[in-house]
């Protein structure tokens, strides 16, 4: 048990180790790391001034291990496009992404796991093949679309929801609906087929031979049995949520970190888009840290092993 | 076997033309896609009042023929599409491949490094790429065939491990086949239906993805098109010229409708050992 | 990060922005606030290092120029009005200039000729390591700036200069506050300006939003809006409905195809100005890379000449703005504007193609980097324009940058670009001198695209001594076709800058792109 | 009949449309009555799992509605309303199943699983339940009843599970029990301890009990009356001695000549050189961690086996005894850790690379289940063709060796364009015998490779093998648990105990007089060892098997 865990943290450091030395090797490919991280425009002054805070006139190795140290510890540099420390500027970005995304995230849960169990009680019905159309649909229109289509509906010809920007919980419908409706297709999709896997298993024949009721076996033994490959498929969807969330955020002026990589790619400002990236896989890899938790809370096989 | 069902004939239709159209698409019409008419610009199409014959589906902001466009779009979309689906496949399998094979530390390496790609949106690699090295199109190629190689990797690692431990490729190795013969004759094609699943669940991917690349600028660059680049440029004409816009998305949308529906009817087909894996 | 009053106004303070009503200016605290839907803003709003047409929007909300034009009282903006400074004069190679009295800046200090003295000063503009190294292009022929009081101080140029009014209603015209300034430093700065005036900049993300508050010790009194948000809002689509719902007061940058959609609603108004500034491309004249085919002015005449601009400008604005058939020959130069000057590169395709048959051109690709969606139209036009060089047998490939500083990377061939003309109002001195000149970005930068001939020169150094308007004329159309006969750019189009506002709001639009939320450029009707 | 419980009356099931058959079940009429043991038997397809479905309304969805009547209690369950038909089952009829481990719902602490019988059909307080599953884990003689209570499925044996879901299936004393097949997955002492415990149980509580089986053993242990199945009919019904030893009808006597006898093959002479000389052979389990460590099993551990040319030699033992491991070793599909292995006296063991892949001709292997032995998308005379092309025979005689094997094995030449699922179970691993004869091995490891099948089936393979043997003259590593087949076919015999050979001899000293008590205790499980037959005097090859009609 305590090995499992051991091993687990072991490859969660492991994988984002990899992704600060992916970072590196990219920023030193790329040509001159500190005009990089500086921008072209920096004066000299100000390039011989970071290459002394950074020490790039060490040896690799060296510059190598204090890089590794400074993303462990969060120094992630300066923006050149306003001067400010990035972690302060992702920090302050991070509660509305999270607030975005939360927020979606539930609602794409609470939509596409109930369709999913439908559409696989339901199996072969009109019922279930509405349930996948729609599913496509949610995943087959590109989200920016969506969100325009939105808007020139909501905002423009009804005027029921805020175009943009945040200030109320109104503002958060129609990108979250945007941002959910990609997850909430895959989810259900995902849930239809993970029941229909379990609702063949003789366990649940089994319960039936019991005297359990119908519903009963649906909610009290299959799905709880269907959500532990669910709980995966909801941790890797995270991280096409935060990939839907870097377009949806432009289209409604939302200022989470989404946006924030898109300004910062478009201005090469390097040191944000290394701080982001970082940041990012922290969030994923400890998602997934939190779904292997939860894999093992679901399923006793591998909670007690031995 | 069942009877077929319609849905599945049309998927099957929409494929079929799609790439008919994509192949011989220049036939459709008399103009060349890059080719301006400054005077027919913004023309709704052939049934709405004020169009343009010789423009059945309109024209755009600079007068270029609709249906020229979203053939070259379609054409180079599905080009990206299909080479980032071979090269991720065939990459991500090849590891997966290897993984299995080899186990131990070699599968230890190569699953971190699955995780690893796991761990990031890929969207979020492709701008950091795009950011620090430059759009250019052999870097975006190799972008989009990265895509979803971790899948593969992982989807192939997981039926070649069950497969080399069935009976039948037990009693391949007994016979003294080498593993050339053996992954090559007997494992791919009988892991090869879960990695074409896996294909017709990226190849929409791609698209998708090439296409939020082209809303956020990096995506195919003009005069080059593609389906996603035309939609990101008609958005701002969504409300005066929707079918600017709506052109290219009704393609993409029927493309990955048809591609899920063809996808799902090869997963009730196989296995059902393999199905929960392809999901 | 997230206060918890944040949080709290994020679900409790529905609308509170755009609870606008068409108030009186009255007390303070009942004043109205805006919200101005922008498509980007300027990552540094210091006053030269932040020069773009996102900046100078806002910029004259909480700087002052020293020197106002008056476009209430003229069309053109050819009358000059006092604002920090009340009184100058001119005396031989020196000007001299009075400052008003009482003006605070935003942080409470008094702003005083040491000011207005650091403002122009060689360390901060012209000297050898200047802050902002642009304002050496916009000081030329500064000699000394130098305090006499408290509230006087004196300019003195190379050579007697009549326009140092006129140029001081630029940017170099905004007055900073020293003390801070060089506390600060200039990028600190530019991410909290302070200035004189009527608002303050309260919160700046240059990726997302600049909210200016009203700055009530304003000189001038209280402006009328208690806080304007500067707000970025990419899609115009979302700009649009926004607007139409009320949630924004304004909003800028309407592709010039939605103008007619957008004033189909109602309570929309839209306005348009005709800006004293040019989009344009510049031919890399330079043997950089080696093998530029461009090098041969034949090709680059022959590029001119294949090129239907009207028609071009007719498809993409409708007929709103018009293109200068002849270089710097433009109609807000006054006098000196000749409706009849000659044009020597007209759109004619078979001389566009018996130029390029006369080169050495075979078809090389010519790479155009252009910045993505800075200019209105600029990708649009460039795809036609690709096309019709393509007709005379000229491959060129526009490729769209995310930013300048990529536009800047070697090599290429073509570049974009824009250029004002109002540097000294109704006189070519720009952009013919000032933005080709030998001291211009465009001749010295590392990525300088050409190189001013000795004949341009000479024509220039005449051009920038002659004062009388006979003279000045003269030089300017021997200097014109000094650089007409290199040819290392294009003239597109005349700007046209747009915004659009609710109903309830009686706003003027600067031709500049200036909009000023106070005075007589903006009331609450 | 008042001591009648359930009585199934003209039951059919219809198959869906483009099966081989209309019904899946046609016309069946049987009754079980109080404290009787009502045994249905048949091989497999005969309908008679689709019976026991069928009867407690648990048929899978794509069939269609039964038609005829169940009659329990007064009642036609057929045409019951749902609920109602789900209290009566859930309480008054009950149902275990083959796989026991499968039957459990993996999440959920088996204790847990058998309350909920009670929280379903009585208003027992938790206290209550818990005391009442913990005496049925008792009488049950489950292990520990408090600790299993808290237990997953997942670490229990599969015996325990099926003592569960027997606990399970008597929580509130059904009046019938239904056991579908209850101990085919568990290994031979343990469904001796089971068929015991339900014989028991019957005795308590007078439950009528339907057994579903395939095995004659089993029904001989256990039936009072005998149901005999095929093709969804029933063939005949009558007390267990009638039916085994007064068979009335030609199918069910066919099926009972084909199965095998406790009767020890006869000695033979004339055996050759070994061909397999096996010495020391250790093979160890390691749970691989990256701390090392990990739990270690010893499953193959020292052992030592030769076989000659023309033997068989048998190796029996419990599922986990480490056979099939050691057939691994021998074949160096898994590698041994130690051991030396010589095969027609040239070594095997210490081969790799090139020499390793041919000296694999002289030894191959025959798996148990047929249906994922031969690669699906290769046709089956290019599987039996692959081997000789390995190693270095041209296609065309590769070819014309695979059919004349084909031929052999009693297959027409034409079947060798077809692929592998057009086949039955029973032809398919008549394939995989022919490819492995194909490279003309000194050695045929046979791994369980009856066990899956029909007894005629079974008996038709089996014949087979003896059949090449005698002609080709290979020795044959046979691999199963089941002792009848053990003794009828093999030479020689050993019994693997935890990775080692407790004893060994030939059938007749070895069954008549073991020595050592583990084999003692294979022989008694054995079901209906008693039962004595005629069957040895049948030819087990004139059988004709529904799998053999074209």
């Amino acid at each position: 048990m305590t090995r499992f865990w051991v091993l687990k943290i072991l490859r969660t450091v492991l994988t984002l180790w990899f992704v600060v030395t992916f970072a590196f090797v990219v920023l030193r490919t790329s040509g001159d790391p500190v005009v990089a991280l500086v921008g072209a425009d920096a004066t000299p002054e100000e390039v011989e001034q970071f290459r002394q805070l950074w020490r790039l006139d060490d040896p690799l190795w060296v510059q190598y291990f204090r890089y590794v140290f400074q993303m462990a510890t969060g120094q992630f540099g300066i923006s050149y496009r306003d001067g400010r420390e990035v972690l302060d500027i992702i920090v302050e970005r991070v509660p509305w992404t999270l607030m975005l995304g939360l927020f979606s995230y539930i609602g794409a849960i609470l939509i596409g796991v109930p369709a999913g169990i439908v559409a696989a009680i339901k199996r072969g019905s009109t019922f279930d093949n509405l349930i996948m159309a729609t599913a496509v649909f949610g995943f087959a229109l590109p989200n920016f679309f969506l969100g325009i289509l939105m808007i020139l509906l909501f905002s423009l010809s009804l005027q029921w929801l805020p175009s943009s920007g945040t200030g109320t919980v109104w503002h958060l419908i129609m990108p979250a609906i945007t941002l959910a409706t990609f997850t909430a297709g895959t989810l259900a999709r995902f849930t239809r087929s993970a029941m229909l896997e379990v609702l063949d298993k003789l366990y649940i024949r089994a319960a039936a031979a019991k005297g359990v009721g119908y519903w009963k076996r649906i909610i009290f033994h299959a799905l709880p049995n269907a959500s532990i490959p669910l709980v995966t498929i909801i941790g890797l969807n995270l991280g096409e949520l935060i990939g839907g969330a870097i377009v949806v955020e432009t289209v409604f002026a939302w200022p989470g970190v989404g946006r924030l990589l898109v300004t910062a790619v478009s201005s090469r400002d390097l040191a944000v888009v290394q701080g982001l990236v970082l940041i990012m896989a922290v969030t994923m890899v400890l998602a997934n840290l939190v779904v292997d938790l939860l894999y093992g809370l679901l399923d006793p096989r591998i909670r007690v092993q031995n | 076997m069942k009877r077929v069902s319609p849905v599945l004939v049309f998927a099957i239709a929409v494929l079929a033309i799609t790439v008919v159209v994509a192949i011989i698409g220049n036939v459709f019409t008399s103009h060349g896609m890059s080719q301006q008419n400054l005077l027919a610009r913004l023309k709704p199409p052939a049934f709405m009042t004020g169009s343009n014959p010789s423009f059945p589906l309109g024209t755009d902001r600079i007068g270029r023929d609709m249906v020229a466009r979203v053939i070259a779009g379609l054409q180079m979309s599905l080009s990206v599409a299909i080479a980032g689906t071979i090269i991720g496949a065939v990459f991500g399998s090849a590891i997966g491949f290897v993984a299995a094979h080899f186990r131990g530390w070699v599968e230890e390496l190569l699953m971190m490094l699955v995780d690893f790609q796991a761990s990031l949106p890929f969207i979020l690699i492709t701008l950091t790429l795009l950011a620090f090295f430059g759009n250019s199109m052999v870097l975006f190629i190799i972008l989009m065939g990265l895509f979803g190689w971790e899948k593969y990797a992982r989807l192939s690692r997981g039926v070649v491990l069950s497969a080399i431990n069935q009976p039948y490729a037990k009693a391949i190795v007994a016979l003294g086949a080498g593993n050339g013969r053996l992954y090559l004759k007997h494992v791919l094609p009988n892991v090869a239906s879960a990695l074409i699943v896996q294909v017709t669940l990226t190849f929409p991917q791609i698209i998708l993805l090439e296409t939020s690349l082209s809303f956020l600028g990096l995506g195919i660059q003009a005069p080059q098109t593609s389906l996603g680049q035309i939609l990101g440029d008609g958005r701002d004409y969504l409300s005066t010229a929707w079918w600017i816009s709506v052109w290219p998305g009704l393609v993409i949308f029927l493309v990955t409708l048809s591609m899920s529906i063809v996808g799902d009817w090869l997963r009730d087909r196989l296995d059902p050992m393999l199905r929960a894996r392809t999901t | 990060m997230f206060t918890r009053r944040e949080v709290g106004s994020l679900i409790l303070g529905a609308g509170a922005l755009s609870m606008v009503g068409s108030l009186p200016k009255a007390n303070a605290a009942d004043r109205p606030s805006l919200t101005i839907a922008v498509d980007n803003l300027w990552a540094n709003m210091a006053t030269i290092n932040g020069i773009s047409t996102t900046s100078r929007r806002i910029f004259p909300n909480f700087y002052d120029n020293l020197v106002d034009r008056d476009y209430i009282k003229d069309e053109n903006g050819l009358i000059f009005a006092p604002k920090l400074a009340t009184k100058w004069e001119q005396n031989g190679n020196v000007w001299k200039f009075t400052l008003r009295e009482g003006v605070k800046f935003h942080d409470g200090t008094e702003m005083t000729a040491e000011d207005a003295v650091f403002t122009l000063s060689p360390e901060r503009l012209w000297g050898a390591k200047p802050f902002e190294p642009r304002g050496k292009t916009f000081t030329a022929g500064f000699k000394r700036v130098e305090a006499t009081g408290k509230y006087t101080f004196e300019i003195e140029t190379d050579r007697p200069d009549p326009n140092i009014p006129s140029k001081l209603t630029g940017y170099i015209g905004f007055v900073v506050p020293k003390k801070y300034y060089m506390e600060v430093g200039v990028d600190a700065f530019g991410q909290k300006p302070i200035g004189t005036g009527p608002y303050k900049v309260t919160t700046f993300r240059s990726g997302e939003i600049m909210v200016l508050e009203a700055f009530d010790d304003y000189w001038d009194g209280p402006p009328p809006v208690k806080q304007i948000s500067w707000k970025i809002v990419p899609e115009f689509a979302a700009r649009m409905a926004g607007l139409v719902s009320k949630e924004f007061d304004f909003i800028v940058n309407i592709p010039t195809d939605q103008e007619a959609a957008l004033e189909k609603y109602q309570g929309v108004t839209l306005k348009r100005v005709l800006a004293d500034n040019y989009p344009a491309l510049a031919f890399n004249t330079r043997p950089d890379p080696e093998d530029n085919p461009l090098v041969d002015p034949n090709l680059r005449y022959a590029m001119v000449q294949a090129i239907d601009m009207n028609a071009i400008v007719q498809a993409l604005f409708n007929g709103t703005t018009e293109h200068p058939a002849v270089p710097f020959n433009f109609t807000e130069y006054g006098k000196f504007y000749d409706p009849k000057a000659p044009v020597k590169l007209p759109y004619d395709v078979a001389a566009a193609k018996a130029l390029v048959a006369k080169t050495q051109y075979k078809g090389e690709k010519l790479l155009w980097h252009i910045t993505r969606q800075y200019y209105p139209n600029y990708e649009a036009a460039a795809e036609i324009m690709v096309e019709q060089w393509r007709e005379v047998g000229i491959n060129v490939e526009a490729q769209i940058l995310d930013n300048f500083e990529l536009v800047y990377r070697r090599p290429y061939h073509l570049m974009n670009m824009s250029m004002s003309s109002d540097f000294i109002p109704g006189d070519p001195y720009q952009p013919l001198w000032l933005d080709w000149g030998p001291t211009a970005s465009r001749s010295t930068a590392t990525w300088k695209t050409w190189d001013p001939t000795p004949e341009y020169l000479a024509a220039g150094k005449k051009f920038d001594e002659a004062i009388e308007f006979e003279d000045r004329k003269k030089a300017y159309l021997e200097l014109s076709d000094a650089w007409q006969k290199v040819t290392p750019g294009y003239y597109m189009w005349k700007s046209v800058y747009n915004c659009a506002h609710r109903a309830g709001i009686q706003f003027k639009f600067k031709p500049n792109g200036e909009m000023r939320i106070y005075g007589d450029y903006f009331k609450f009707v | 009949m008042s001591n009648e419980r359930l009585s199934i009356e003209h039951l059919s099931v219809p198959l869906p449309r483009g099966a081989d058959r209309a019904f899946a079940v046609e016309g069946l009429s049987l009754s079980v009555s109080k404290g009787e043991i009502l045994c249905i038997v048949g091989e497999s397809g005969s309908g008679k799992s689709l019976t026991a479905l069928a009867t407690m309304g648990l048929l899978p969805r794509n069939l269609g509605r039964p038609t005829g009547k169940v009659v329990f209690e007064g009642k036609d369950l057929l045409t019951l309303d749902e609920a109602t038909r789900r209290d009566i089952t859930g309480r008054r009829i009950a149902m275990i199943f083959q796989e026991p481990t499968a039957a459990l719902n993996p999440i959920f602490r088996v204790g847990e699983q058998v309350s909920e019988t009670f929280r379903i059909h009585t208003s027992l307080s938790q206290a209550e339940i818990r005391k009442k599953v913990i005496d049925l884990f008792r009488e049950v003689q489950l292990p520990n009843p408090e600790q299993i209570f808290h237990s997953y499925p997942h670490q229990l044996s599969g015996g325990q599970c099926q003592r569960v879901m027997i606990a399970t299936a008597l929580a509130l004393d059904p009046s019938v029990l239904i056991a579908d097949e209850p101990t085919t997955a568990l290994d031979v002492t343990t469904q001796a301890q089971i068929l015991k415990l339900m014989l028991e149980l019957r005795a308590r509580h007078d439950t009528g009990i339907i057994f579903i089986t395939h095995d004659f053993g089993v029904v001989a242990e256990i039936a009072d009356r005998v149901a005999v199945m095929q093709m969804g009919r029933l063939v005949e019904i009558g007390t267990r001695d009638d039916i085994l030893n007064h068979p009335k009808e030609d199918y069910t006597r066919r099926l009972l000549a084909a199965v095998p006898t406790l009767t020890p093959r006869k000695e033979r002479e004339g055996l050759g050189n070994p061909v397999l000389i096996a010495k020391n052979i250790v093979k160890t389990f390691t749970r691989s961690g990256l701390f090392g460590g990990g739990r270690t099993v010893k499953a193959v551990d020292d052992v030592d086996i030769t076989i000659r040319r023309g033997e068989t030699l048998g190796l029996v033992g419990e599922s986990g005894s480490g056979k099939s491991t050691l057939a691994q070793c021998v074949i160096r599909l898994v590698q041994p850790e130690s051991g030396d292995i010589l095969i027609s006296g040239g070594d095997f063991a210490g081969l790799s690379g090139k020499a390793l892949r041919e000296a694999r001709r002289k030894v191959q292997i025959v798996f148990q289940d047929p249906y994922t032995a031969l690669d699906p998308r290769q046709k089956v005379g290019d599987s039996i063709a692959e081997g000789p092309v390995i190693h270095g025979l041209d296609r065309k005689a590769a070819r014309a060796r695979a059919l004349d094997l084909l031929e052999a094995c009693g297959l027409d030449r034409t079947s060798a364009d077809r692929f592998p699922h057009e086949f039955s179970g029973g032809q398919r691993q008549r394939i995989c015998i022919a490819r492995a004869l194909a490279v003309e091995p000194e050695l045929l490891i046979a791994d369980e490779s009856v066990s899956a099948l029909d007894v005629s089936v079974q008996a038709q393979v089996l014949k087979l093998l003896a059949d090449m043997q005698a002609r080709l003259g290979f020795g044959i590593l046979f691999i199963t648990h089941d002792l009848r087949v053990a003794s009828q076919i093999c030479d020689n015999i050993a019994v693997m105990r935890n990775g080692r050979i407790v004893e060994r001899g030939d059938p007749a000293s070895l069954f008549g007089a073991p020595k050592e008590t583990y084999t003692k205790e294979l022989l008694a499980a054995v079901p209906g060892k008693g039962w004595q037959h005629h069957a040895s005097e049948n030819e087990a090859g004139t059988v004709r098997s529904r799998e053999e009609t074209p």
